[in-house]
């Protein structure tokens, strides 16, 4: 087990120096075939382009982290690292209201078969709905009409819900499959238990669909990222990794390496909040000796 | 008034009724067990076994006669909790421990904490699992989960058990097993026992009577009766026990020619 | 012909939920009155579809040529990528953990990256958002398909002195065509999501993501969301398309699914 | 929410009560910017900073903008109590029936430019034809619209327009031709650019510049709109928003005089684009788009408006020319005697632009 | 250089050798199988039969000892397809036709479509499915299913057929059923059987030698000789049967109990 992970870690990090690798020397043929005035077709539009602007040298990207930001008094890694930590909260808030309302969606759905029939194919067609699109009206109905709640309205509680929406999906469909999961005859048994409809709920259908909900749970984690993200990017908050990466691709053309090293951080915290809902997986599915499902 | 442990009369069960996919999965099956009676059900795939002892559970209606347990609806009796029921696979759940497991019935009937807990240890003992309360499901043998599954359905000591061929995945020798097993449990608590079974020499092994069915629609073709005595391993090396594997292999043969 | 008729009373339910839903907000919008003008009726969404019918047809092309395009490579990248992972036990094993933690990456934070990459003018570099995000879906789910291939049908195959790629061809290909079509299916929203994304980002300006930017961005909501309505028949349309492709390429995977609908 | 439209009764007493011993209570305000704090918007963040504000009884908090966020739309939902917005950008969804109106017009000028390389021989209007042409959209593309039409092209089919990154890469890559940049920002992140040919900083001789100003079609910019109803209906936001005006105003004539602190407060208060110089220089360009302001700095330029709607509506931008509570006056107008009063020069007739250093990456 | 079908010599199987999950499956094999033999592999599940069958069929490597078929290696056998094989389930591919799934070996080894054809058609009148061809897997019973696998494990003549649990799946009348058919097939192939079962009267009921294995790790504890003559229904409820299927408990009970 313990073996598994170091060795997952250790592929992780050899992918990674490798794909450094790959890059710095697709860069350097790049640039060569540029310096020898070669017309290679293919570089430059099926594949990148290769100066510094475009792609900027991998040792100048990680130096980057290092450098103190003007205005500021902090290293670019410790922006970032703060960042992280609004974008977090933010997608944690996302997170926790898309499973609630996602899963509630799927006890609903689970209830009624017409319901799910009617109601499932509109569910999924919420998803092609562009997240620009809602973006203003979550952030100017939070303002304006969430006086209600006994605590302030935030913007980025705006931001978090904007995040719901892309979290709730994966939550609702799984969650659906999980509380249909049982087998026929477990629901036959609690039916000759004359067992009402939320006791087989609790009983049997939640406890069912727990690792049908972790591999949902595993998705919705990096979509209340991305969400958080996109969502900071539209919404105008003071903080965050998405305004940090929209600002840094404004003054692209000044700093390549400060857009990348933003990514890189992204790349980090989506990994990491998908590791860690890993990680509660394994230690609940573990415990009750069940498989894991994906 | 009846103290028939089950009273099926004429019951008649058609599936996707007057659709193009209609089954007719029961005809006019009349069957009464009494109490204390071991009774198999066998016969061949799709005659209707396992429809029938749903029908006894009030799991499904019957589209046609009626079903009575212990001289009730068989409705009423799956409301009063009157029967333990058991599959062929286990079917425990496995987020709960083996305890937590036969406790499940307790719990919906709301036993008490402490009553629960002194009723599976009871229960356990029954089985001879007695460690094994705080493991998982998934850490028992296929035959040893399969004892817990019967631990449960004896949990709140319900007169009836019926059972849709509990032993059908184990093999042959924890089959056998299992089967002395239940013999043990059944002449302790004096249940009455509605068993679905596959296997003509288990149903010979088992039975006080093995009811034998035949297909579409289901009907119950001959009834075998079983005296074979206190059974013990040498029973089934027992000339009289091949007589009675023979009767029903007959029957059933009967059944699947016609 | 009762064929159709039941595919018919399936199809109710939905319908019957879509006109709840839309007639539901109309009436809202219409009792609450909630001002703002941000959330339009659905009746002004359809007013302006007809009213900017050629401008919204347009941008549906062109965003549905990125979304197509897109979809095509990253399916094709995909399913060679797994078919590539399941031939070579280690890269099995790496790859696909790997696969699924780069899947937690926010793809979207590249589109500035590619759009400097390809050239803002380009297509490829919108269409490479799409491949990506498509991408891992189609690799993990396709590769979860060729190897979670029953034991003994490879070792059927296997006394049969059948070869490496004989193996893949009539046992695992086939028996991830299940998996993929899932993972197709869930890769038409994505497509559609990714390609409005990239071209926020920058592209051409005849296209859904500008267009509903802009029209959002002059508070002409209703055009805006008669952009997104253009990108959700889209998606719906490729959803469509894909059962359709799933039933003629499996015809014995919905055999059974009718079974199991019937009952 | 933020919002809070009884606090605004406080108004009246807190601007009488100044003289008072006892600490006032102040109104609160929302102020909705169209973009992210930089000195673009220094006049307002000095205000606060130095106490502008509170003076004039108003406790001010500044909300930073977004790219979905359109000031008119969270003005007029009661989102904040006033917007910064660029006049067509609240000329549309005035007509889209959002019932805001424009009242201080601060930005005299335009600050946008359409940008190319000297060496693709774009010198004029004219030039563009068959070029990629970049735009940003969000109402940006009006100037060059009716610019393209002055010059006789048709903006849909005599050039290829291409919905802009937000920088300036794009052009340095040779992917469009000409680039739109605003003269405070892109313009000055080009020259602090390393040219890639010659190693040092690009420089302006490498650029040509389409000045919409120059040219004809410009457009004004930014404007403090506020909610048109309220003002109709209730004295007390009336009486916040002249207080409003005027400590802002205030907040730029400050800045004009003092344009290094100014760029100090900016990058204070935490502007995503840190580099000072950048900022400097951005002080430096938006103090030019403002003064001189020879009616008084906030005042209407009627001139300027009647062009801003005139090609509002012949680019179709506009169904028709905007009516006559679009904007108005009397509320700036107060401010400024308020501020002369304080002997504060409220039209910065001697103003002249000042020179700001380059720095690599506006560091 | 010898005639027997198969030949296991010393063979040991060893999982994961040297790893703290290490399993003797099988420990120092030695059995061989004569030409057109029925022989039955039985044991308590874990014993090491399906190790043993892979064995033969080089499905996977001894750790020690060799095995030979048809006097040449296992892995040679493997390669010229000296047998065919069938297991517990069916193990039809979904998305072929019946006839298709009977092809399918012969695909394999260069058939020409019509040869192929023809032969499809006579495996399924010999398995009595002729009008199945068309049909997919999905649409057949189970019984129908193993059927077609028996058919497909036939369709190029091996002279040596390797069956792991067969009819495991299957109810006990097809079951009994399809023992029939594949005794009538074996008499009239003349091919060689190794066939694994948990059951004790299939083991007694099919072959000629039965040889019960025992567990951790896994040995041969008896071979029980078996002749029954030609088999019929009658056998079934032949004395000498069940004295057979009492020997091969007996022997099984002692390896358990061991
Ligand atoms: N829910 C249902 N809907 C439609 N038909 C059903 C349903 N349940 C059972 N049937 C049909 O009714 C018949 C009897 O089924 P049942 O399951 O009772 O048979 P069984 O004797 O238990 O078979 P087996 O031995 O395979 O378990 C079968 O033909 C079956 O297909
Ligand atoms: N690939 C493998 N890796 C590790 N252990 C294995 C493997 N295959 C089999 N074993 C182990 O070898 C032993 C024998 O397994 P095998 O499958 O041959 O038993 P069997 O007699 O066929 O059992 P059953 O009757 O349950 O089919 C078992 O303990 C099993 O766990
Ligand atoms: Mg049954
Ligand atoms: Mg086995």
């Amino acid at each position: 087990m313990l073996q598994r992970v170091t060795r997952q870690v250790v592929v992780f990090a050899v992918f990674v120096v490798l794909m450094g690798f790959a890059y710095s020397g697709y860069k350097a043929f790049g640039q060569s075939i540029d310096d020898k005035q070669h017309d290679w077709w293919a570089v430059g539009s099926v594949l990148p382009r290769t100066d510094d602007l475009n792609m900027p040298p991998i040792l100048d990207i990680l130096a980057e982290f290092n450098v103190i930001q003007g205005g500021t008094d902090k290293v670019l890694g410790r922006l970032l690292f703060e960042e992280s930590l609004f974008t977090l909260r933010e997608a944690a808030l996302g997170f926790a209201v898309g499973t609630v309302v996602g899963m509630g969606i799927a006890m609903a759905l689970a209830r009624s078969k017409p319901l799910e029939r009617g109601l499932l194919p509109y569910v999924v067609a919420s998803q092609t709905i562009p997240l620009i699109a809602i973006a203003p009206i979550v952030v100017i109905w939070g303002r304006k009409n969430v006086d209600f709640m006994p605590w302030e309205w935030q913007d980025w509680m705006s931001v978090s819900i904007i995040a719901t929406f892309l979290t709730f999906f994966p939550v609702a469909v799984n969650g659906l499959r999980g509380l249909q999961s049982p087998r026929p005859e477990n629901l036959e048994l609690m039916e000759s238990y004359a067992a009402s409809w939320n006791q087989t709920l609790w009983r049997l259908r939640l406890p069912a669909s727990v690792p049908y909900l972790f591999a949902a749970l595993k998705i919705a984690a990096t979509a209340s990222i991305v969400g958080a993200i996109v969502g900071e990017i539209s919404a105008g908050v003071g903080g965050g990794l998405g305004r940090r990466i929209f600002l840094e691709a404004q003054r692209y053309t000044t700093g390549p390496e400060r857009l990348y090293a933003s990514v890189i951080g992204s790349a980090i915290l989506g990994i990491f909040v998908f590791l860690v809902i890993t990680g509660v997986e394994r230690l609940v599915l573990g415990h009750q000796g069940r498989e894991a499902v994906t | 008034m009846s103290a028939h442990a089950v009273a099926v009369k004429a019951a008649s069960k058609v599936f996707n009724q007057g659709k193009s996919n209609e089954v007719h999965a029961l005809d006019e099956i009349d069957l009464t067990v009494e109490d204390g009676e071991f009774i198999t059900l066998i016969g061949p795939s799709g005659c209707g076994k396992s429809t029938l002892l749903r029908l006894i559970a009030a799991l499904t209606e019957p589209t046609g006669g009626e079903v009575e347990v212990k001289g009730k609806s068989a409705e009423q009796a799956r409301l009063d909790q009157d029967y333990g029921m058991a599959f062929q696979r286990a079917g425990l759940f496995d987020w709960r421990t083996v305890s937590k497991n036969i406790e499940l019935p307790l719990e919906l009937m709301g036993w008490s904490r402490g009553d629960r807990v002194r009723r599976a240890g009871e229960m356990l003992e029954l089985v001879k699992l007695p460690e094994f309360g705080g493991h998982h499901p998934s850490e028992l043998s296929g035959g040893m989960q399969q004892r817990v599954a019967i631990a449960r359905s004896l949990a709140f000591s319900p007169s009836l058990l019926l059972m849709d061929e509990p032993f059908g995945a184990l093999d042959e020798m924890t089959r056998e097993h299992m089967q002395d097993e239940l013999l043990r449990i059944w002449s302790e608590t004096h249940t009455t026992v509605v068993f679905v079974t596959h296997s003509i020499p288990e149903a010979a092994y088992l039975s006080s009577r093995v009811v034998v069915m035949s297909p579409r629609p289901g009907r119950i073709a001959t009834i075998v009766d079983v005296d074979l005595g206190d059974r013990s391993d040498d029973t089934r090396e027992d000339p009289a026990f091949f007589e009675k594997v023979t009767e029903v292999r007959e029957a059933l043969r009967a059944v699947e020619s016609a | 012909m009762t064929q159709i008729l039941g595919r018919l009373r399936r199809s109710t339910a939905p319908v019957i939920a879509g006109v709840v839903i839309v007639v539901g907000w109309e009436l809202a919008l219409l009792i609450l009155n909630p001002g703002g003008f941000v959330l339009p009726p659905p009746s002004d969404i359809i007013g302006a579809v007809f009213e900017n019918w050629s401008e919204v047809f347009d941008a549906a092309r062109n965003t549905g040529f990125i979304i197509v395009t897109g979809l095509v490579v990253g399916v094709l990248v995909g399913v060679a990528a797994a078919l590539l992972v399941t031939r070579f036990r280690l890269a099995n094993e790496v790859i696909t953990p790997l696969a699924v933690s780069l899947n937690a990456v926010p793809i979207i934070a590249l589109a500035p990256i590619f759009n400097a990459w390809f050239g803002l003018l380009s297509p490829r570099s919108n269409q490479a958002i799409v491949v990506v995000l498509v991408f891992f879906p189609i690799f993990i789910n396709t590769a979860k398909g060729l190897t979670q291939v029953e034991p003994s049908q490879i070792e059927l195959m296997e006394s049969y002195a059948a070869g490496k790629w004989t193996i893949t061809r009539e046992v695992r290909i086939p028996n991830a065509m299940p998996f993929f079509f899932t993972a197709l299916k869930l890769s038409t929203s994505l497509a559609v999501i990714a390609a409005i994304v990239a071209e926020y980002f920058g592209g051409r300006q005849d296209a859904l993501g500008p267009l509903i930017t802009q029209s959002a961005g002059l508070t002409r909501y209703a055009d805006a969301w008669a952009a997104v309505l253009a990108g959700t028949v889209i998606g719906g349309m490729l959803y469509v398309l894909t059962g359709a492709l799933e039933r003629v390429a499996m015809p014995w995977h919905t055999s059974m699914r009718a079974d199991q609908q019937s009952n | 929410g933020d919002d809070d439209d009884d606090g605004a009764a406080a108004g009246d007493d807190a601007a009488d009560d100044t003289g008072d011993d006892e600490p006032a209570e102040l109104t609160e305000v929302a102020l909705q910017l169209q973009w992210v704090p930089q000195s673009q918007f220094a006049g307002y963040f000095a205000a606060v900073e130095l106490g502008f504000y509170e003076d004039v009884g108003l406790d001010v908090t500044v909300i930073e903008g977004g790219v979905d966020i359109v000031p008119a739309t969270v003005l007029d939902s009661g989102g904040a109590d006033f917007a910064i917005s660029w006049v067509p950008r609240g000329l549309v969804p005035r007509e889209e029936g959002l019932n805001i109106t424009n009242i201080a017009q601060v930005f005299q000028r335009s600050g946008t430019l359409q940008v190319s390389f000297a060496d693709s021989g774009i010198n004029s209007v004219d030039d563009l034809e068959g070029k990629n042409v970049g735009n940003w959209g969000f109402g940006n593309e009006f100037e060059l619209f009716a610019g393209l039409v002055s010059a006789g092209l048709d903006p849909t089919g005599d050039v290829t327009l291409v919905q802009q990154d937000f920088n300036m890469t794009a052009l340095i890559n040779g992917d469009i031709d000409a680039a739109q940049a605003m003269i405070y920002n892109e313009y000055a992140q080009l020259l602090e650019t390393i040219n890639p040919d010659t190693g040092e900083l690009f420089q302006p001789e490498d650029l040509t510049i389409i000045d919409w100003n120059d040219v004809g079609t410009a457009m004004l910019n930014d404007a403090i709109w506020a909610d048109a109803d309220r003002l109709e209906d209730d004295a007390d936001y009336r009486a916040t928003a002249v207080a409003f005006v005027e400590a802002s105003l205030k907040g730029w004539a400050h800045c004009r005089d003092n344009p290094q602190e100014c760029t100090d407060i900016v990058v204070g208060v935490g502007t995503p684009f840190g580099g000072p110089a950048h900022q400097a220089w951005m002080m430096n360009e938006v103090n030019a788009l403002i003064w001189p302001s020879p009616g008084g700095v906030g005042v209407m330029d009627d001139a300027l408006y009647a062009q801003t709607v005139d090609i509002a509506t012949s680019q179709g931008i506009l169904a028709s020319a905007p009516d006559d509570g679009a904007f108005r006056t009397d509320i700036a107008e107060e401010a400024v005697a308020n501020l002369e009063a304080q002997g504060i020069d409220v039209t910065g007739t001697g103003f002249t632009k000042g020179v700001v250093e380059i720095a690599e990456g506006g560091e």
